[in-house]
């Protein structure tokens, strides 16, 4: 059925009865086109794109547990396009593009929400280093301002301005980010996926790879059987290391654990995303009314999707620094996600030394954002076997060329990113 | 041209008035005074020397120097555990000394290295009956009576910043008495740290005391 | 978590700095004459500074007691469970005598 | 005067009717007493509507006593303490309390936005992901600020909290975790053994339900048990009773979040305390006896204001004398729920009549009905009758097939218990399901050291919630502290007073029933996510928001599980389990904060002239956690530029001197050092000759720049090291790294001296000048005595002793003097003295930036973490006669490619125009997008001897390029101008000043 207003009424009269599975629940079938390993949001997008854009409909996606049971529903919801360096700044605005008109592509409803992500400024030098970025993105067609104190002020007069210890100066705003709801974005691609014949399969997990005599991949070992697939394509995240190890590969990525954490729904206090400069902090209001934050890294390898107090504290040091309306508003719920740290914090999009293995990986906390665009250019690459424009400086042989991809300027320290 | 005068100031000068803070209803639970005459010496090991510095320590300052994390009194000052196979020698300063070194270069001549801290470093001493309470705010060692006893050091964090913690011999009236050295530039932010954390049992600020 | 420093004790982590898995080793220095532009330098290098084994579950990994004792210490723990079993000193803290082919 | 209490019953209850309190809800002046909660004191004053749902905007009363109540929310205080979501029923009475109903307008009796219930036919279980899509642009516009407004629960104040906050550690071999009878027998078995024993209770007073429900243990009451183990467990200076402290989470390696409310109970904290603290509390072993919530069951009404838990009906009979109604009708599926009715009846209410799905009933429920004279009906309830004000009647239907109305104004509901699993599955660890009690209990795997008893264990009797508390108790305190005996257990009375349940979970009925009340999930919302393929634990949560109120699923997770379990034909285990992730109860985020707020974030580090320059005028600005004096302003400079000009002039001109003591300074000493320097420089220092000090540039082994500074040799094994203020820390973390793992046979120490060194510079033409009467006269100052790099320690006059280095950062003959850092104020003091007859002046971190830009010294900006030696030009410093970190790597072909982008200097076409930081590099004549944005300024500054803005840039193929016009584009702030790329040294560039 499809989805709107009047279809909810129709229902309505029947008592909802009539509503389907959002998206099948199949047998997998014993061989795919393509198969691809993740059944989070860039294994649905990419599984959408290869049959929407690139007409491939034999395609499954494996997931080992419920769709968006990993990162896809562990993350704030932000999306943005403000990158500052070559490969990255491009992507994430075609992904953003994405983004923007997702709802009408898939006849779902994932919130996409543009109400602006500020990232505010407490020193000349980072004011710089926001003048450089903002102009990267001006440059490169993406809407970009840098404000002044009373501009943030006027659009966000509850923050503290009067006893900061790290005072606001200003701040870069993109007004086209925002936030989506981002179990809708999974269950939006599964919907639309399932409808061009994709076959989503929940609870099987792979546990290994099967090759021919020449060594390329021929298909999967699964909880649920073996899957033959013409291609295989990886969309794992935090678990990155652990499959490409079972295809024999070690990659320049550590699984560290970010938390979150979202505090009891309160009538609307914040128009968009704010970002604190000088602390680990950033924190946007969803619909519900909670205001959802995040910080830094716990900063040690992790795949146990929860953290530990000293980062809990440190996130509601910078909120209270920022924000001191909020102290007596409650925390509700912390959890852990586990990101796929690359060595120079950005994402890897690549064929492999195997062949018919394909890799998207190493999306450190970016990966929400990116998820429309990981999926067009993922699927393009396992399409036609040539890199998306916008995703060719993604290459996992980067590290050993020198070319690396380094926004923050950490090196290959991945806790630092 | 004027002869000039050389004036020592605290990094508490500014901030430090001795006297009542806090809550006033009752005695003070927690009485504060900075430390200012010291010397404070850092004496590092060279590659297997330890038990040879070990050795000069004793001959020098008259008492065994500590292997773990303690602070051990002797006549001439406090030999404090700062890390393995190194130790803090907090002495109290002559007069305007300004060479601590000087004194200790020959005895260690070849076995270890020195380091002057001694204007690194502010050094605190925190005691009254609420002291543990009022520590347990900023410190996340456990200095109950029986696990961090008379003699005990750590070297720790407090409020992110390293510091060393010691106890040292209780006071007249039974209550704990502790030290505590941390970072000069920081002594300002601590002190007020420290201020609040005290602040609902009573403080008594005391006037700067010698060694 | 807790760390079980071997000179200080168990100390909150707040007090340590996180390197990360102490498995990979530095190729040694070279004497120039012999070193420069020698094959597989780079390829060693590049295994050494960027490629992980990312483990999922026991790892032994460095840490750093900055906000203690200022020793890098080897932790083995359990990036699952974030259980530690062990904790050593590096080979080179404090003042012991370690011959250039000992170290760990 | 104090205010009739019409629900108030005239005996009983811990409340002290000698201690009226008034307070107000929504306005209206009422009166309770102390030792009521707000909710008792509503129940007490007949209050029964007290707040709205979350989406339908439901009237709804008060359904539980304790922390997960889902309905009863109100703002609590105003002004800057309002607090939005605040719980009635763990809010302790006050004097002078203020509470408002929230999520309703314009009155809680009357809320227009109640006309959701009107589309609630529409409104179901992820409506919104099939509408609002069309067209694109009103989601922003028009539904999502609907959307928006209509959520939220509670108004935040939207103030600054006035309050204060601090945190604290604990540390002890047992942790108890509420101190019901499990928690009250496991803290005296742990605490007669000796072992250090923590009791921590939510509620203001210890005993949970012990509080509340009639029993005899050891053959006294339950109430004198709890006084006489409280009064044992204070006796014993190893047990620490804490209350009005919740334990929310459970961490590794012990470590345990709990939050204590230290003043809530009170209008306003007490000068000097805070109103809450966040404890750490470290255990070796921790007790879980956190008891068990009591299940609603799902039928038609089952949310009117008046229908209430069971448990929390004779709650509020028992503990605080407080009637919720006058004629009780109780629904219950299991023996528990008659320990209401008993209340009920001793208490003096009327009892309408007890609906148990149970066919069979014991003899004392039988006595009871007898008794007092009511129906026992064997059925379920069908609907509720009444309105917004509360319950009027229920509607049974019977087992025989019959229905019956019955008039009740309040009904207590009983599905069963679920055990608090809480604390248990923080660690990911799932509950197992336990089919006699029909309840998920803790599983195998709980967190390491933690061992959970009682109720919270599945044990609802009393007498094994007293066993199995003690035994755990004394195995905790045998794995950790404790060295003596740990005594008996105490007894209750009737041993076998177990749980017999039917369980029922949902009843088809007229109406919406309610599965989680604040979030308005129906049974039937379950069923239709399960036919939209949201049957697994997690779709079900995020496709209909069950679980995710501010009750965190404690009265709907379980049951809504069941009924996916019903609806989709399997089990409940087969359906899945739910693991609770913290805070177990929400946390305030200011208490999470602690003491860290305002000025008090960050701590600021002081510079050792800090206050002489503040006496002085000067502003400060953040470097790090530095604070440092940015200049330093005469009478009658209104403007940063003047001084900042003025201050250039005159060290170019005269001398000025700058407090430099922020750089990183380490001693790096032994026999090893110079071999240590020449692996971590890229140049050679195992050469530098004593008494000289020379620049270094350091790699990452990634062979990217990581740090720069000077390094001076001060002995022949004894090297001095600075590091930029911004690597400090990092530098040593690194050295030490390098000391103690990479190179543990090199015979080196490490010690960082930041902050012994009182550190200037003296910088100008006529700093030696100053110098000379300053420093001991005999030492010889001059350029063949003292030359470019050379150090040295030097007698100052009046007793005084330094370091001097004779080294530049501005370009003018300059030397850096270092004295111990308590006498850095009298330095500044001094050197004001010394050099008053050549005009010195003091100048702050612009004038110094200033002047490193004029010289084309690269700093910050250009140190980005992604520069290599070459792009900054100080390729030529690496060494070719040692390896060092980072020489392998730096070779790569993208980092050697020649289109690099390079440090350059640029200054713009027009003198008289202003360059920019930020703005980006573009040949002239090109259309403007990525492939022309060549690079961009990476530092400014006006120029006082250029009479010209200036700054450095990395810009690609830049040092090829000296002399060409680019446009510098800086489309945020509307600027494109053009630029000349030049040499980055502007002044002096042959050096010839700086040499003297």
């Amino acid at each position: 059925m499809k989805y709107s207003i009047f279809s909810l009424a129709r229902a309505a009269l029947s008592g909802h009865r009539n509503w389907s599975r959002t998206w099948r629940d199949p047998q997998p079938k014993s061989h795919y086109d393509v198969v691809i390993i993740g059944g989070g949001g860039h294994g649905l997008a990419t599984a959408y794109f290869l049959a929407h854009t690139y007409g491939i409909r034999n395609v499954a996606v494996l997931e080992k547990g419920w769709i968006g049971s990993g990162n896809a529903g562990r993350n704030t919801t932000i999306i943005r396009s403000n990158y500052m360096l070559p490969g990255n700044t491009g992507f994430y605005e075609l992904s953003m593009k994405l983004w923007e008109r997702m709802e009408q592509d898939l006849n779902y409803n994932t919130m996409v929400s543009q109400r602006g992500i500020v990232n505010l400024y407490h020193s000349d030098a980072q004011r710089d280093a926001f003048a450089r970025r903002g102009n990267v993105m001006r440059i490169n067609g993406i809407d970009a301002e840098l404000l002044d104190q009373a501009q943030i002020r006027r659009m966000m007069p509850f923050l503290n301005f009067e006893n900061a210890r790290f005072p606001i100066q200003g701040g870069l705003w993109q007004p086209r980010g925002g936030t989506a709801r981002h179990d809708a974005v999974v269950w939006g691609y599964a919907h639309a996926a399932d409808k061009y014949g994709v076959d989503i399969i929940q609870n099987c997990e792979v546990t290994g790879f099967t090759h021919d005599q020449n060594g390329k991949i021929t298909g999967v070992e699964t909880s649920r059987g073996k899957i033959g697939a013409g291609k295989v394509g990886m969309a794992v995240a935090g678990s990155s290391s652990r499959v490409a190890a079972m295809a024999g590969l070690r990659l320049p990525i550590e699984s560290h654990v970010l938390q979150a954490f979202v505090s009891e729904a309160i009538k609307p206090l914040l128009p968009g995303v704010v970002t604190f400069g000088a602390g680990h902090f950033y924190v946007s209001q969803s619909d519900k009314g909670g205001l959802v934050f995040g910080g830094d890294l716990d900063g040690y390898n992790s795949y146990a999707q929860r953290g530990n107090m000293p980062v809990m504290e440190d996130v509601c040091e910078g909120g209270m620094a920022l924000m001191p309306m909020i102290g007596r508003v409650r925390l509700l719920r912390q959890w852990g996600g586990i990101m796929d740290m690359s060595m120079d914090g950005t994402p890897i999009i690549d064929r492999t030394p195997v062949d018919g293995l394909y890799l998207n990986a190493g999306w450190c906390y970016g990966g929400f954002k990116a998820t429309p665009g990981s999926g067009l250019v993922f699927a393009q690459l396992l399409a036609t076997d040539t890199p998306h424009e916008e995703a060719k400086r993604f290459r996992l042989d980067r590290f050993q060329r020198g070319a690396m991809i380094d926004e923050k300027g950490q090196g290959a320290q991945p806790n630092l990113h | 041209m004027a002869e000039f005068v050389w004036h020592a100031v605290s990094p508490l000068q500014h901030s430090f008035t001795p006297g009542r803070m806090g809550e006033t209803a009752d005695a003070a639970g927690v009485r504060m005074a900075e430390i200012r005459n010291f010397n404070l010496v850092q004496i590092f090991a060279r590659r297997g020397q330890w038990s040879a510095v070990a050795k000069a320590a004793k001959a020098h300052f008259g008492v065994e120097a500590p292997t773990r994390p303690q602070a051990v009194s002797g006549k001439a000052g406090v030999l404090l555990w700062s890390g393995p196979d190194q130790l803090s020698a907090l002495t109290a300063r002559r007069g305007d000394e300004i060479r601590p070194l000087d004194a200790l270069r020959d005895r260690f001549a070849g076995i270890a290295s020195l380091s002057d801290q001694s204007d690194g470093r502010c050094l605190l001493r925190i005691s009254g009956a609420r002291a543990r309470d009022m520590l347990a705010k900023v410190s996340s060692v456990d200095l109950d009576a029986a696990v961090f006893p008379v003699g005990a050091a750590a070297a720790t964090a407090i409020d992110h910043t390293a510091a060393n913690l010691w106890r040292e011999a209780d006071a007249a009236d039974g209550s704990p008495v502790f030290k505590l050295l941390v970072f000069s530039s920081f002594a300002d932010s601590l002190w007020d740290t420290l201020v609040d954390a005290a602040a609902e049992y009573g403080i008594e600020v005391e006037s700067p005391a010698g060694l | 978590m807790r760390i079980a420093c071997p000179f200080c004790g168990e100390r909150e982590n707040g007090e340590f700095t996180y390197l990360g898995d102490a498995k990979p080793q530095r190729p040694a220095m070279v004497a120039l004459d012999a070193g420069v532009g020698a094959s597989g330098e780079q390829e060693a290098f590049y295994d050494y500074v960027y490629l992980r084994d990312n483990v999922a579950g026991e790892m032994s990994e460095y840490w750093y007691h900055g906000g203690g004792c200022r020793s890098w210490l080897v932790v083995q723990r359990n990036t699952m469970t974030h259980e530690i079993s062990s904790v050593k000193a590096a080979a080179g803290t404090g003042a012991a005598a370690v011959k250039a082919s000992a170290r760990s | 005067m104090t205010v009739y209490q019409p629900n108030r019953l005239d005996k009983g209850g811990l409340i002290d009717r000698s201690t009226p309190l008034d307070f107000t809800f929504d306005g209206k002046h009422l009166t309770g007493f102390a030792g009521d909660t707000l909710a008792s004191a509503l129940v007490a004053n007949g209050v029964t509507l007290v707040g709205r749902s979350f989406k339908y905007h439901r009237p709804r009363g008060i359904l539980t006593a304790g922390s997960e109540e889902p309905n009863a929310l109100v703002e609590l205080r105003s002004g800057n303490r309002r607090e939005a979501n605040t719980k009635a029923t763990t809010t302790e009475l006050y004097y002078g309390l203020e509470a408002q109903s929230q999520n309703r307008w314009p009155s809680l009796a009357f809320d227009v936005m109640s006309v959701n219930q009107l589309f609630s036919p529409i409104f179901v279980a992820g409506f919104y992901y099939k509408t609002f899509m069309w067209p694109a642009k009103f989601w922003e516009k028009l539904y999502e600020p609907a959307i928006r407004r209509a959520a939220g629960l509670g108004r935040p104040s939207g103030l600054a909290d006035p309050d204060h906050y601090e945190k604290a550690w604990a540390h002890c071999d047992v942790l108890v975790v509420g101190s019901g009878a499990s928690g009250l027998a496991a803290a005296l078995a742990a605490g007669r053994t000796g072992a250090r024993t923590i009791l921590a209770e939510e509620d203001s007073r210890a005993g949970g339900r012990l509080l509340s429900d009639q029993g005899e243990i050891d053959g006294v009451s339950a109430r004198d048990w709890v006084e006489g183990a409280l009064a044992e467990l204070a006796s014993l200076p190893n047990v620490r009773l804490m209350t009005r402290t919740a334990v929310f989470g459970v961490y590794d390696g012990g470590t345990y979040g709990a939050l204590e409310r230290v003043n809530d109970h009170v209008p306003v904290p007490p000068r000097h305390q805070v109103r809450q603290r966040l404890w750490r509390i470290v255990a070796k072993r921790c007790v879980v006896a956190a008891g068990a919530v009591e299940r609603p069951i799902v039928f038609s009404g089952n949310d009117r204001p008046g229908v209430m838990m069971a448990s929390a009906v004779r709650t509020y009979i028992d503990r605080f004398a407080a009637r919720p109604g006058r004629n009780l009708a109780v629904f219950a599926n299991n023996d528990d729920a008659w320990k209401t009715v008993e209340a009920a009846h001793r208490a003096g209410i009327g009892i309408a009549a007890v609906v148990d799905v149970r066919k069979e009933l014991t003899q004392a429920q039988r006595t009871l009905a007898q008794a007092a004279g009511f129906p026992v009906l064997n059925g379920v309830i069908h609907d509720v009758h009444g309105g917004a004000k509360g319950v009027s009647g229920i509607e049974v239907q019977l087992a025989s097939g019959k229905r019956e109305t019955i008039a009740a104004d309040c009904l207590a509901m009983s599905g069963g218990w679920n055990p608090a699993v809480g604390l248990s599955s923080h660690h990911r660890g799932r509950p197992k399901w336990r089919e006699d009690i029909a309840a998920f209990v803790p599983g195998d795997d709980i967190p390491a050291g933690m061992v959970v008893a009682g109720a919270a264990n599945g044990a609802f009797s009393l007498d094994a919630c007293l066993r199995e508390g003690h035994e755990a108790g004394a195995a905790a305190a045998a794995g950790s502290g404790g060295r003596k005996a740990a005594g008996n257990a105490a007894v209750a009375a009737n041993p076998d007073d177990a749980l017999s349940i039917a369980p029922v979970w949902h009843v088809e009925g007229k109406h919406k029933a309610f599965v989680d009340f604040q979030h308005d999930v129906t049974a039937s919302d379950v069923a239709l996510a399960q036919r939209e393929g949201f049957e697994s634990v997690e779709h079900l949560k995020r496709y209909t928001t069950l679980g995710m109120a501010t009750d965190q699923g404690k009265n709907s997770n379980v049951t809504g599980l069941a009924i996916m379990a019903e609806v989709s034909g399997r089990s409940i285990p087969q359906t899945g389990t739910t693991i609770y992730r913290p805070p177990q109860v929400p946390v305030a985020i200011g208490a999470l904060a602690g003491h860290n707020r305002d000025e008090k974030f960050h701590a600021a580090r002081q510079a050792p002239s800090n206050h002489w320059a503040a006496e002085r005028g000067a502003p400060f600005v953040d470097t790090g956690l530095w604070k440092r004096a940015q200049w330093y302003p005469l009478p009658g400079e209104n403007d940063w530029l003047t001084s900042v000009n003025r201050e250039v002039v005159t060290v170019r001109n005269g001398v000025g001197f700058c407090d430099v003591s922020t750089l990183g300074k380490i001693d790096v000493m032994g026999p090893d050092a110079g071999t240590f320097l020449d692996r971590v420089y890229i140049n050679l220092f195992s050469t530098l000759a004593v008494g000289k000090a020379r620049y270094g540039l350091m790699l990452r082994d990634d062979g990217i720049v990581m740090d720069d500074g000077t390094t001076s040799r001060l002995a022949e094994d004894h090297y001095f090291m600075t590091t930029t203020t911004a690597k400090a820390g990092p530098v040593m973390q690194y050295l030490e790294y390098c000391r103690q793992v990479l190179w543990p046979e090199l015979d080196v120490q490490l010690t960082s001296c930041t902050d012994q060194w009182a550190t200037f510079s003296v910088a100008g033409p006529k700093s030696r000048d100053l110098l000379r009467n300053i420093v001991d006269p005999a030492e010889d100052l001059s350029n063949e005595g003292f030359p470019f790099m050379g150090v040295r320690e030097v007698p100052l006059r009046g007793g005084m002793y330094a370091r001097l280095f004779r080294i530049s950062f501005s370009g003018e003959m300059a030397f850096e003097i270092s004295v111990p850092a308590r006498y850095g104020d009298a330095l500044a003091r001094n050197l004001m003295i010394a050099g008053e007859p050549f005009g010195v002046i003091p100048y702050g971190t612009e004038a110094l930036g200033v002047m490193r830009i004029e010289k084309g010294h690269v700093a910050g900006p250009e140190l980005n973490g992604t520069t290599t030696a070459d792009d900054l030009g100080l390729g030529k410093m690496a060494s070719k006669k040692k390896d060092f970190v980072g020489r392998v790597m730096a070779t790569r072909e993208a980092l050697v490619a020649p289109d690099r982008q390079v440090v350059v200097g640029i200054k713009p076409v027009d003198k008289a125009r202003r360059l920019r930081s930020g703005a980006h590099i573009i040949p002239k004549g090109a259309i403007v997008g990525p492939d022309t944005d060549q690079g961009y300024v990476t530092s400014v500054c006006h120029s006082p001897m250029l009479g010209q803005w200036v700054g450095l840039g990395l810009v690609e193929r830049g040092r090829e390029r000296f002399g060409e016009i680019v446009r510098a584009h800086d489309p945020l702030r509307g600027e494109d101008y053009d630029v000349e790329i030049c040499n980055p040294v502007f002044y002096d560039p042959e050096g010839g000043r700086q040499r003297g």
